[in-house]
């Protein structure tokens, strides 16, 4: 097993692997911006190395100054977790060449799943049923006369893309041309290229994904499904495994595992690996979407449910050993729902909502999973992505594991930005939801006017302001009185409280 | 000692005073007596009699933000005289709909836009967005260039209504 | 369902408890002594009623009291949990009569498997195997001459007793004299009853117990093993679920499962209770050693590996709803391990280490559960149980879950009193606890001139020091520098700040 | 500024300073330029070079409790000229070895008393300890009563050897 590895990350998904290595006694290094200078995933780390400002382009997308660093604190492997070089192709082989390990596939295999069009054919050459699509070069004329075959409404991808960057659903063939602009401009900036695609879009879907590993050996399990069709904008925000949907369809769930794994072989795939496929509710039909190369922020519904730590499972097939299981003795027990917490306002259009974290405070309860990055003090940036935490229940069922998730969230205590956590609390007592009628549409169809629920101020909370205020004004013990102004304030929020910083 | 809270555009003014070691809260005709459980790390937690209430409160500047039974209210140091009064005028600015870079600026001074026209293109967090005009009208003044960056709310042009 | 509970506990019990009432949508009443005030128990109850000064016996065992807080905050049951007064069939009785639901098995039930004696024989006569023992009252010559016939080494036990309290091992009969006075007081304070009995003693033993539930409609289902062999001074320390002796012995396993049952059956058990076995790891026979007629302390490893909520569960039975599962529903998935972690000095015969908790810092990382009842300023007292937190983890496997479960037990801080975390971590690396041979007498055998660790002072603790010395001496924010003596500084620990309290 | 720290009864000088945003800290011959990462509700993480250590640190008085890398370490500020001088004499203190309450005291003074008899009987959190005789002696003097809470440490009564 490795000795020390470096983690090309940051925020939750940097927190949550150095909770890997902890366990497994292996070193951890990260890498950070001048903005994550005081993260808590630095803090964490064994090891943290700055490698530029801010601005990804700057740090977190650098690949040459990433591999110099991991070689200068004599790492022997790079764990790229999700977004930033994740799936760049060019960064593994870098990886490689410098004489260290990627923890993920080889680069062929990202590659090959990174090209859409490539993925296409590999996986409909093994079997695996896609939706109907056209993948072109450049020529607006060429994609206008695809799109009229394919027929409206479809969506616009980017070819490198993922996490909803760059895509976009066209009702319209005179919108076509302005959607593909935008697109190709999204995809460019955030992947470094911008090429695009168009493919079927289904009106009434649900989004199942199969999580594959697959080791150096040969050996190639699945861990069930997660389905992922809560989302706005195209970006997951409630997960769940088993799926509601093929709970009550075991033939079903066989056939898309399976068909993940002959997806997986099709590229020689090693490490974990999600296949996603986009399932029409109405005929029970799935299609391919795209294979991701690499770890899910919705990773750990899998391990709630499956006892399986995807994290350390990557460790060890990234250092050559067998998988210790075989696909008979998995199972998925129970059930785990994950939400992402955003600091961003559901109520204005999913907008960010940057700023100050004045307080925060996680709940902490049986069975009740917190993921998150960021403390108290921190800020969110316009930088990067504004999550601030997932949450995961686990429970013997899915209505103990929404009641279970629901009463979590109720706990979770942000002040200083907008949150989307009422949003959250909503979708969850939704009754489509809670029956798990659950497609990939219900939050714009059902909550496109959401408003946050409006409480008249209860004397309670007017009691605490005052007390607040109150006990700021005399705090005795500190000598003299802080400004009332001052943010700092011990009092206010004494986890932010830096003294000459 | 007299606090004065503003929430919702409402006034809410309590009194509150030491009594021993517990406090005397008056609201209106309503009165409590509070007894701390604990102040701490933002938290605040009192009891009320049998009842006990844990608040999370924060403040910055004169704004008080307090969770409480999963529920968040923001509530502002009210000032007896003080209203902010609504910008009137024949032109109205258009404003930033969040924080974020200005990637592109559609529009020179003098044009006349029509409704739903995309004016300026932000950025932030790899996310586009488009500001389209709220109406026909006419740019009377560009407020923000290419490449900067922008606060929520911030004016990034001044729009003419036809 | 109830719609508000009475809590007639305290500590980290009375919060977990407090937890389910949340997710549940019922509300929460604590009792609370005087030196519970400012408690985490009452800060998150919904209402809190004082009963009593810090002594159990004027608050948490004055019965009359707790039953009248109940009645005055329109309570419709109450929630013994384990301790105080759980096993108390007169206050089950006075509940009952109150008109209030408790929430537990009926005092018939508590009072049959409170007395061992009557236990005992309700046991064997349902066929389940026991000890050999002796049971009689007051004389000495009595106990002395049934000694002779039972042979040596045997235990002296209390007869209303449980955790330990009141319970010696004999070796020789010169010593039966003085063992059976010191239990009979220690009997007397703890259970206001002093009366005692005698039974076979194993010296190799294993401590494995099965839980089980049982609603008002005649359904009844076991849960599994917990084995809870790893114990000082007859005091459970870790706990786990499987046991790693029945992992290999299945039909041993369905056969103390059965057993079990037999046992609840034999006094019409309701709500959920825990049959404890002495296991002979020689020979692989097993006798009943006493039922538990409550929750107990180590029923989170069960909650892990079967994904039942057994207090959510005691709530349902006791709300009159059947069981929602057959025992063919159950399952017992993965590893899970507990450890209580004390405030104690292990290299000092485990004595209570009281004092002020300058600084509590819980683990978080996925599959880690803290339940724990006090934080950062809050003081451990000589009244009550010096326990601070239980520390579960569970994993796929028992090694990964011992390695969870160490790595959560390193980054625990407590500062201001000794705890046994050093020493718990020296028990998981332990050989024999790491192949899974956990004996009874482990601790004693291999343990008893444990000393913790030695470490030099590393230069990085030195300099924490003096930043934090200095930080302390300059701290510009607050105004005026605080005394350097200061324990509630805010820079020090301000989560112990309390203003003007 | 210079602190004197003694741990393990070893005493440790540093010399710690600012250095515009960072700390200078001097043990010995050896030099740290330290940065902080976080000093907030008693954790302090600081980074020196690549490596971040994050402790916690609580200070009670003259000493300091420092949690890192799952151990901690007490250390009390040191006073140059301070040493405890162990107590001497014909008699010795025979001391509380937990904080409790004393149950029963079972010698009288001037009582001579045998190696492991039991002298005093101890009670905390519902467990019985007897505090028993060292060594073969005579009760100088009793310094508790039945009834008495007692300190870890507090002496309990002066035993003389014989």
């Amino acid at each position: 097993m490795f000795k020390r590895i470096l983690i090309a990350n940051r925020g939750e998904i940097a927190v949550r692997i150095i909770r890997a290595c902890r366990e497994m006694g292996i070193e951890a290094v990260v890498v950070y911006s001048e903005a994550d200078a005081d993260s808590l995933a630095v803090q964490l780390a064994d090891r943290a190395v700055l490698i530029g400002t801010a601005p990804p382009n700057d740090s977190y997308l650098r690949a040459e100054r990433i591999v110099e660093a991991a070689r200068r604190t004599d790492c022997q492997a790079v764990h790229p977790a999700f977004g930033f070089l994740a799936e760049n192709a060019a960064f593994a082989e870098m990886v490689r060449e410098a004489g260290l390990t990627f923890i993920g596939p080889a680069p062929e295999a990202i590659r090959a799943m990174g090209l859409k069009t490539e993925a296409l054919s590999r996986v409909r050459a093994a079997g695996v049923p896609t939706l109907p699509s056209y993948a072109g070069e450049g020529l607006i004329a060429d994609f206008q006369q695809a799109a009229d075959q394919l027929g409206y409404p479809l969506l616009v991808k980017a070819a490198a893309g993922g996490g909803g960057k760059g895509m976009r659903v066209v009702r319209a063939a005179a919108d076509l041309a302005a959607a593909l602009e935008a697109s190709a401009r999204e995809a460019g900036k955030a992947f470094a290229d911008n090429r695009l695609f168009l493919e079927r879009y289904i009106e009434s879907a649900r989004h199942i994904e199969i999580q594959v590993l697959a080791d150096s050996h040969g050996n190639k399990v699945h861990l069930f499904e997660r389905e992922c069709s809560i989302q706005r904008r195209h970006q997951k925000i409630i997960e769940e495994s088993p799926s509601p949907y093929l709970e009550a369809r075991p033939e079903l769930r066989a056939a898309m595992c399976e068909a993940a794994l002959r997806a997986a072989q099709s590229v020689d795939y090693t490490n974990a690996g999600t296949v996603e496929f986009i399932l029409d509710a109405h005929t029970g039909e799935f299609f391919f979407l795209e294979m991701n190369t690499r770890l899910q922020v919705e990773h750990p519904v899998t391990e709630a449910v499956t006892d399986v730590d995807l994290v350390q499972m990557q460790l060890r097939i990234a250092a050559g050993e067998p998988l210790p299981f075989r696909q008979s003795d998995l199972y998925q027990r129970g059930h785990a729902i994950e939400c992402r917490i955003y600091a961003e306002d559901p109520a204005a259009g999913f907008l960010p909502s940057t700023g100050d974290l004045l307080c925060v405070q996680p709940p902490s309860a049986p069975h009740i999973r917190v993921d998150s990055g960021v403390r108290t003090g921190d800020t969110i940036s316009i930088h990067y992505d504004p999550m601030i935490a997932k949450l995961i229940a686990h429970a013997g069922s899915r209505a103990e594991a929404i009641r279970r998730l629901d009463a979590a969230l109720s706990a979770y205590t942000i002040l200083g930005v907008t949150t989307n956590i009422a949003f959250l609390r909503d979708v969850l007592a939704q009754p489509e939801f809670v029956i798990g009628n659950t497609t990939t549409h219900l939050v714009e169809q059902v909550f496109a006017e959401w408003q946050p629920p409006f409480a008249p101020l209860p004397d309670s909370a007017l009691i605490a302001a005052a007390l607040s205020a109150l006990l700021q004004s005399s705090a005795p013990a500190v000598g003299a009185a802080p400004a009332a102004s001052d943010p700092f304030s011990p009092w206010a929020y004494p986890d932010n409280f830096r003294v000459g910083v | 000692m007299e606090f004065r809270f503003e929430h919702a555009k409402t006034q809410h003014s309590i009194r509150a005073e030491r009594d021993g070691e517990s406090f005397r809260l008056r609201i209106g005709e309503r009165t409590y007596l509070v007894d701390l459980v604990r102040a701490a790390g933002g938290e605040l937690a009192f009891r009320i009699g049998d009842q006990v209430v844990t608040a999370h409160v924060a403040r910055d500047g004169e704004t008080f933000h307090v969770a409480l039974g999963g529920q968040t209210f923001t509530l502002s140091v009210a000032k007896p005289n003080t209203r902010r009064s609504a910008a009137a005028g024949g032109a109205a600015n258009l404003n930033a709909t969040m924080h974020g870079q200005v990637v592109r600026v559609l529009v020179s001074e003098g044009d006349a836009v029509k409704r739903g026209q995309p004016l300026v293109l932000l950025e932030a967090m790899k996310m586009e967005m488009r500001v389209a005009a709220p109406h026909d009208g006419r740019v009377v003044r560009l407020l923000c260039s290419a490449g900067e960056v922008v606060q929520r709310g911030q004016a990034l042009l001044e729009l003419a209504e036809d």
